[in-house]
């Protein structure tokens, strides 16, 4: 049961953020975004066609495969429409002419079988990809899956992993070759995740949970961002993610662990003002439960009528 | 509660767009005073100018009040170019800004940019898409079926008022506070109170609500009329295909507009009376609100593509000076692609966490309205096999359409595609895949229509050298424009993207720019040929009607038409029943007798509904109650006092009609019959050379 | 007052649908006032009365029949069966689905 | 025009047999117009029942559908509704065999009344509901319960005004051509209310008090 919880924001809530600080706070990230895309070079090697796990590797296949079946039957169009029109014009005497020519029965067992039977192979293709590809599907994996809760905030990304206990805002470190689940929710207006190179989308939606399953090939950078516009803060809410080894992954966990900050209800409320932030920040430990809280919108959300001085502080 | 609380509900200082810019005086207010500025001034020039000409009597009693169709029709395309104007500024705009804003703030804020996407989408779709082509069904419909006019003439003033009315909205949003930022999806929990309190949201509400009444009266109006009032021996299989698919839009209008209405209601709900259908809490979901504006949203982009796919119909059939190849392939497909519409909602939102055979049911369901659109697209190809084509500005634009709109279909059947779907959903791979189906497909019909129906409204054609360059504008500028933002899509470039922090990116925005600057070049073309084409009138005059060699009923009659259409309802034997006509020679006759014709007399009472509701919603966006009140009453008002008149018809007496008609066959008497080389020249009066 | 058979005929299509109607009504209303069957099968037999009376109404109120006459109307309302069916058919699928998979 | 034959003019109520073929035509497309109108509002109501269905549930921890319907009431309004259906009905038949404009008006009268009565009951559980909290503030529930109902009330609403207009119509022109059309289109009207309420107490009122 959701209660009733969400205090109405008054009017213009977003409009007036200040330019320059948001200016100044592009930040890290950013930065390092944008080296990595250069290093990359090309704008495809930002997206699932350079994939970095399994799922976005299949659903590069299943693009490269419509597209070319696609390509067959679109090609002959886009060459017989110019040259039929130029073969025919009126100024070409030689070409015959039947004005009263209007039907074949072979023409239209050619223009409407063939396209069924694409659209049937297709078809057949697309249930067994759906299926496998549904982002609720597990990966098939000899090692369990690392849970992480996903929470969308105006303008920024906050992820607790459950079992170890942190979470971390706009930066999500994740073991590779081992499969990750994610549980999302949103504290706020409704959101999509998406990571191009990694896996694809699904939306994050308050007082709901969606799943969303994928891994991580190799270790190395990717980024994520929110694809459903949301407000100012917008185009800030990216964030690295970063595929690590094993040993790396512990070891990163337990430096967090180390950190001070404690992700509990005051915590996540300051969070989830509308802000965005400059750098990553880290939680060394998080309230047992506080992911249930959040989706039940136990835990006040942030308040707009602040935000003018709402400056994430923590 | 002041007394100005009372008087201007939340209006304040502030709400003005100069005067926010005075205090806050960065680039992005200043562009958005401009913009103000533009609207107010047009305004104030139009209405100077209007004033200084005398015209305002002419304009009230030979157009705003008219209830005929024709005039209705095009006032429709003049109040839709008029916000063309302002849409496609602001997708120029929209584009300059990503060229720009790489790792800086660009010319225009998040929230100014926000609004630009949003009206930028909502005008096109309703304010520009829906009024040209209602707009074009209006004039040519009834002429192809031999009707005096549309079953509800009074209705369709009502109509037309609702839509300006709509746009009027849209146009005082620039003036006075801001449109909303959330799209023209307008998705909550975004719009609700809780997040977006100003008025933004409230005017698209209103605007989008007054535009879709329109839409459903006319859907009604036109669905009626096709159903009930074509002329004897006009059997289903005899209508031209332009009328099929006005009469498939009509159906798709009737049925996809009330979700929207009603998911429209709803948010209002929210936001007016604090109920709880979409919000965050007390049980609202938002999916509801998601699930019913596809449930409009996807018929709606048929709704804009199935008139255009009936004009090109009838292009290619008149310049191929042929009969159109697979009549009943194209009319099954028509309706295959109109009820298959009302089955594939869900690919909006495959990534909104339904389980996966539902996503797949829906895939394939969307897979398949490919099928119709092929055959279509065959069809209009064989049409031309054997033909002779002149390949003329409308031709050029068929034919660069059949080309280009395939690229739009094959993406289309990627984004059918749901494990592909999760990766380009929101990117601006998908922004690329629509404007690939609305500018090919939508536009360049309207353009291909507007060419080849000019001559018959007008009595004179339109410039052939600057259609030819308003098609290379268009054309090349469509792919540069375009084509980049598949790659970038591709590259997970969300849509919506105020600023971009990847230099890579440039090139491509770059392009993508030069493009965008050429569509709008094709725009100021399109004007430009218009002036010189009325500059050069006196050499392209065709008064007796036929200038292209066509086939259907609507080029039976004189260029333009009198006011009664038709001076005898025809009698129809077959398809294509002018052509028909003409090869037996029983076209340019006389008729046995002539009858009265009665037809309805103009009414002020469709423009007193249509502003009297507009005020109305003003009032409910700004909570202006007394004007909402004053609003309503006098569109309710109005409609009552009329429905006590019944005084509502005149009658042309017969010898009128007869003299009128007699007139014009001596002109077609006159004229020398032009060979269909020849039909561009000066020589063609109208009258074309019967060459089969 | 001269009654003619066809105001008789007219009389009694209107007095049989009323009756009907209220016959029909009192039947869903005693199957849910009386629990006459588990709830799930009394929602079914309430749709199904439903679904009977507004055949009853288009029949008697509103004069829609198979004959050759009215065919227009009835094609319009076969067709908006159709499409309402698609949109509340689909609809329930669609969100039951979803709320099922987030909750 | 297309084909219209003598029984496509059999709606009680039509009885223009000694027009011209024109005029009979051209109400016949007012009619059918007027049924367009219809089957869009139908889906529009369908639109609401969906999400209806989809919201049973969302009552925020505030009161239920069990909590706050009453049989009773429920079983008066379905009463009322259908009775003036009825009347109504008789209003049509005394066009039809043109019993006069004062036949006419009498049942036109009766209908206004026994309309009037159902939507004093509706708001008057209107009211009840809100004194016990639930309001349509209350929940998602609630919310579409109000909006559902009351657009259905609404429209009653709306034909009551109707009814008013047709009455003046009447003293002022008797049952000439248009007013016979509006007669006829609004008899539609209140038919059709009929068949949405119909949907209204089997889906949400006796789905409601089904335990
Ligand atoms: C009909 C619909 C339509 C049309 C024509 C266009 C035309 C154009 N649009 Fe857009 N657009 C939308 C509908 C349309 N758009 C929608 C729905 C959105 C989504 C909004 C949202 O996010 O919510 C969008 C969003 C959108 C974006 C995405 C912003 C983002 O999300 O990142 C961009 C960016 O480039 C863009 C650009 C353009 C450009 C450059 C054109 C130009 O190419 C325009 C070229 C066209 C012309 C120059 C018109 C020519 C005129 C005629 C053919 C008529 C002639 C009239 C007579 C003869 C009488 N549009
Ligand atoms: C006129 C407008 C128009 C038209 C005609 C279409 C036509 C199609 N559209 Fe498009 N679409 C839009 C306008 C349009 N669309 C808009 C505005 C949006 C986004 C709104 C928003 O989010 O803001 C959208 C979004 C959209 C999505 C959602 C994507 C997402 O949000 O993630 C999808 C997904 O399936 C889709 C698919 C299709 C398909 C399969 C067709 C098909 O009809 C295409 C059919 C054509 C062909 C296939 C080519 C020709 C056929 C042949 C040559 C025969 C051979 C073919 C086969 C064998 C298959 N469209
Ligand atoms: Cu959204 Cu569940
Ligand atoms: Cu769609």
């Amino acid at each position: 049961m959701k209660r009733p919880i969400r205090h109405a924001r008054p009017a213009t809530p977003r409009a007036h953020s200040s330019r320059a600080r948001l200016l100044t706070r592009i930040g890290a990230i950013m930065a390092s975004l944008a080296a990595l895309s250069l290093s990359g070079c090309s704008v495809l090697s930002r997206g699932f066609l350079a994939p970095g796990g399994p799922v976005a590797h299949a659903e590069r296949h299943e693009f490269f495969f419509v597209s070319v079946v696609m390509l067959l039957v679109i090609g002959p169009v886009i060459l017989l429409a110019p040259l039929i029109a130029w073969h025919y014009r009126l100024a070409n005497t030689k070409s015959a002419f039947r004005p009263q020519w209007g039907f074949s029965w072979i023409l239209e067992g050619l223009i409407w079988i063939p396209p069924t039977i694409i659209v049937i192979v297709l078809a057949v293709f697309l249930v067994q990809r759906t299926e496998q590809l549904d982002p609720y599907r597990a990966i098939p994996s000899n090692l369990p899956p690392l849970q992480v809760d996903v929470v969308s905030l105006d303008w920024k990304w906050l992820f607790i992993y459950p079992e170890l206990h942190i979470a971390s805002v706009n930066q999500l470190i994740l073991p590779a070759n081992r499969p990750v689940h994610m549980s999302l929710t949103s504290g706020t207006v409704m959101q999509s995740l998406l990571m191009p190179r990694l896996a694809g989308q699904i939306y994050a939606m308050t007082g709901m949970v969606t799943q969303l399953n994928l891994a991580i090939s190799e270790p190395g950078t990717y980024w994520g961002e929110n694809a459903q516009y949301n407000g100012d803060g917008f185009v800030k809410q990216k964030f690295q993610v970063m595929g690590v080894t094993p040993a790396d992954f512990s070891h990163w966990v337990a430096s967090v662990k180390q950190t001070p900050k404690v992700l509990d209800d005051k915590a996540y409320h300051n969070l989830s003002q509308e802000s965005t932030i400059p750098q990553p920040i880290t939680f060394g430990t998080v309230e047992p439960g506080i992911f249930a809280k959040i989706v039940h919108q136990v835990i006040p959300p942030g308040d707009a009528a602040k935000h003018e001085e709402a400056k994430y502080d923590g | 509660m002041t007394i100005w609380h009372i008087l201007l509900g939340r209006l304040t200082w502030s709400s003005l767009a100069f005067v926010r810019a005075w205090r806050d005086p960065t680039l992005s207010e200043l562009i958005g005073a401009a913009a103000a500025a533009i609207a107010v001034g047009g305004a104030v020039v139009l209405f100077g100018l209007l004033t200084y000409l005398r015209a305002w009597r002419y304009l009230w009693s030979e157009w705003l009040t008219s209830l005929d169709h024709k005039r209705i029709g095009i006032m429709y395309m003049v109040f839709a170019g008029v916000m063309l104007a302002r849409a496609l500024i602001e997708a120029v705009v929209i584009r300059t800004q990503q060229a720009i804003a790489i790792n800086n703030q660009g010319i225009v804020g998040p929230e100014h940019f926000a609004e630009l996407f949003s009206t930028h989408g909502t005008i096109m779709v309703f304010f520009v898409g829906m009024p040209l082509l209602i707009g074009l069904m209006n004039y040519v419909m009834p002429l192809q079926i031999g009707s005096r006019d549309v079953a509800f003439p009074y209705l369709n003033s009502i109509s037309l008022w609702l839509t300006i009315g709509g746009g009027i909205m849209m146009m005082a949003s620039l003036v006075v506070g801001k449109f909303s930022t959330g799209g023209w999806s307008g998705y909550p929990p975004y719009t609700e109170l809780a997040f977006n309190g100003g008025v933004g949201p409230d005017y698209w509400i209103w605007s989008v609500s007054l535009s879709s009444l329109g839409a459903l009266m006319t859907g009604i109006n036109f669905a009626v009329t096709i159903y009930k009032f074509r002329a004897p021996g006009m059997t289903w299989m005899r209508l031209p295909l332009f009328t099929w698919t006005s009469l498939c839009t009509s159906i798709l209008m009737i049925f996809a507009v009330p979700p929207l209405t009603i998911a429209t209601l709803m948010l209002a709900a929210d936001r007016y009376l604090g109920m709880h259908f979409f919000t965050n809490d007390l049980g609202g979901n938002m999916m509801n609100f998601v699930n019913l504006f596809w449930l409009f949203g996807h018929p709606e982009v048929y709704i804009l593509i199935l008139p255009p796919f009936g004009v090109y119909s009838e292009v290619v059939s008149a310049y191929s000076s042929k009969e159109l190849y697979g009549y009943t392939s194209l009319v099954i497909a028509t309706m295959a692609i109109a009820i298959l519409s009302f089955t594939v909602w869900l690919h909006h939102f495959f990534t909104m966490g339904q389980s996966a055979p539902i996503n797949a049911f829906f895939g394939i369901a969307t897979m398949l309205i490919g099928i119709p659109t092929g055959v279509k697209i065959y069809d209009w190809i064989w049409t031309m096999f054997w033909g002779e084509v002149r390949l003329n500005t409308a031709m050029l634009f068929s034919i660069g359409f059949m080309v280009t709109f395939v690229i739009g279909g094959m993406s289309g059947i990627i984004l059918a595609t749901p494990p592909v779907d999760y990766m380009v959903h929101n990117t601006l791979f998908l922004i690329a895949h629509f404007h690939n189906m609305l500018i090919p497909g939508m536009l360049y019909g309207v353009i291909a229509g507007y060419y080849y129906w000019f001559p018959k409204a007008f009595g004179f054609r339109l410039s052939e050298k600057w259609g030819r360059r308003t098609f290379f504008c268009f054309f090349v500028g469509f792919y540069l424009a375009f084509m980049p933002l598949y790659v970038m899509g591709l590259g997970g470039v969300a849509r919506r993207s105020q600023e971009l922090f990847d230099p890579t990116l440039r090139p491509w925005t770059i392009v993508a720019e030069i493009g965008a600057l050429l569509l709008f070049t094709g725009l100021a073309c399109i004007f430009i040929q218009l002036y010189v084409s009325i500059k050069q009138r006196h050499q392209t005059r065709v008064p007796v009607g036929d200038p292209w060699d066509a086939r259907g009923l609507e080029w039976s009659m004189s260029a333009p038409p009198p006011e009664y259409n038709f001076a005898v309802i025809p009698q129809v034997s077959r398809r294509d029943a002018f052509y028909w006509r003409k090869k037996y020679d029983g076209a340019y006759r006389p008729a046995d007798h002539y009858r009265d014709i009665e037809l309805p007399k103009n009414s002020m009472c469709g423009i007193l509904v249509g502003m009297g509701l507009t005020a109305c919603f003003f009032g409910f966006v700004w909570h202006i109650w007394w004007l909402a009140f004053l609003g309503f009453a006098v569109a309710f008002g109005t409609a009552v006092v009329r429905s006590f008149n019944r005084d509502v018809n005149r009658v042309i007496p017969a010898a009128e009609v007869a003299a009128h008609d007699r007139r014009w066959l001596d002109r077609a008497a006159a004229a020398r019959p032009i060979p269909r080389h020849l039909e561009l020249t000066p020589e063609n009066e109208g009258l074309a050379k019967w060459q089969g | 007052m001269n009654i003619s058979p066809s105001l008789r005929r007219d009389f009694l299509t209107y007095a049989l649908g009323y009756g009907l109607a209220i016959v029909l009504t009192g039947i869903s209303f005693a199957f849910v006032f009386y629990r006459l069957l588990v709830p799930q099968a009394v929602f079914g037999v309430v749709l199904f009365l439903a679904v009977i009376q507004i055949v009853v109404h288009m029949r008697c109120f509103l004069h829609i029949s198979l004959k050759q006459s009215a065919r227009s109307d009835l094609q319009l309302i076969l067709f908006s069966t159709l499409i309402i069916i698609l949109m509340v058919g689909g609809t329930l699928i669609v969100v039951l689905d979803q709320n099922a998979r987030m909750m | 025009m297309a084909g219209v034959t003598e029984p496509e003019l059999r709606h009680a109520g039509l009885n223009l047999s000694d027009d011209p073929r024109e005029v009979r035509e051209h109400v016949e497309s007012d009619v059918f117009g007027f049924w367009v109108f219809l089957m869009s509002d139908a889906v529009m109501f369908a639109c609401l029942f969906a999400v209806y269905a989809t919201v049973r549930h969302a009552t925020a921890g505030g009161p239920t559908a069990a909590d706050e319907f009453k049989f009773h009431s429920a079983i008066w309004e379905t009463g009322l509704l259908l009775t003036s259906s009825f009347t109504y009905g008789m209003v049509s038949i005394s066009m039809k065999h043109t019993r006069g404009r004062l036949w006419i008006a009498a049942f036109i009268v009766v209908t206004f009344c026994v309309g009037a009565g159902f939507l004093k009951m509706e708001a008057h559980d209107f009211v009840t509901m809100f004194h016990d909290g639930a309001t349509p503030e209350r929940s998602g529930y609630f919310s579409c319960f109000f909006v559902l109902v009351g657009m259905h009330g609404f429209h009653v609403f709306s034909g009551l005004v109707w009814m008013i207009l047709m009455g003046i119509q009447l003293a002022v022109f008797g049952p000439d051509e248009r007013t016979k059309v509006n007669l006829i289109r609004l008899g539609l009207f209140w038919h059709f209310l009929d068949v949405i309420w119909v949907v209204i107490f089997s889906v949400v009122y006796l789905q409601g008090l089904i335990r």
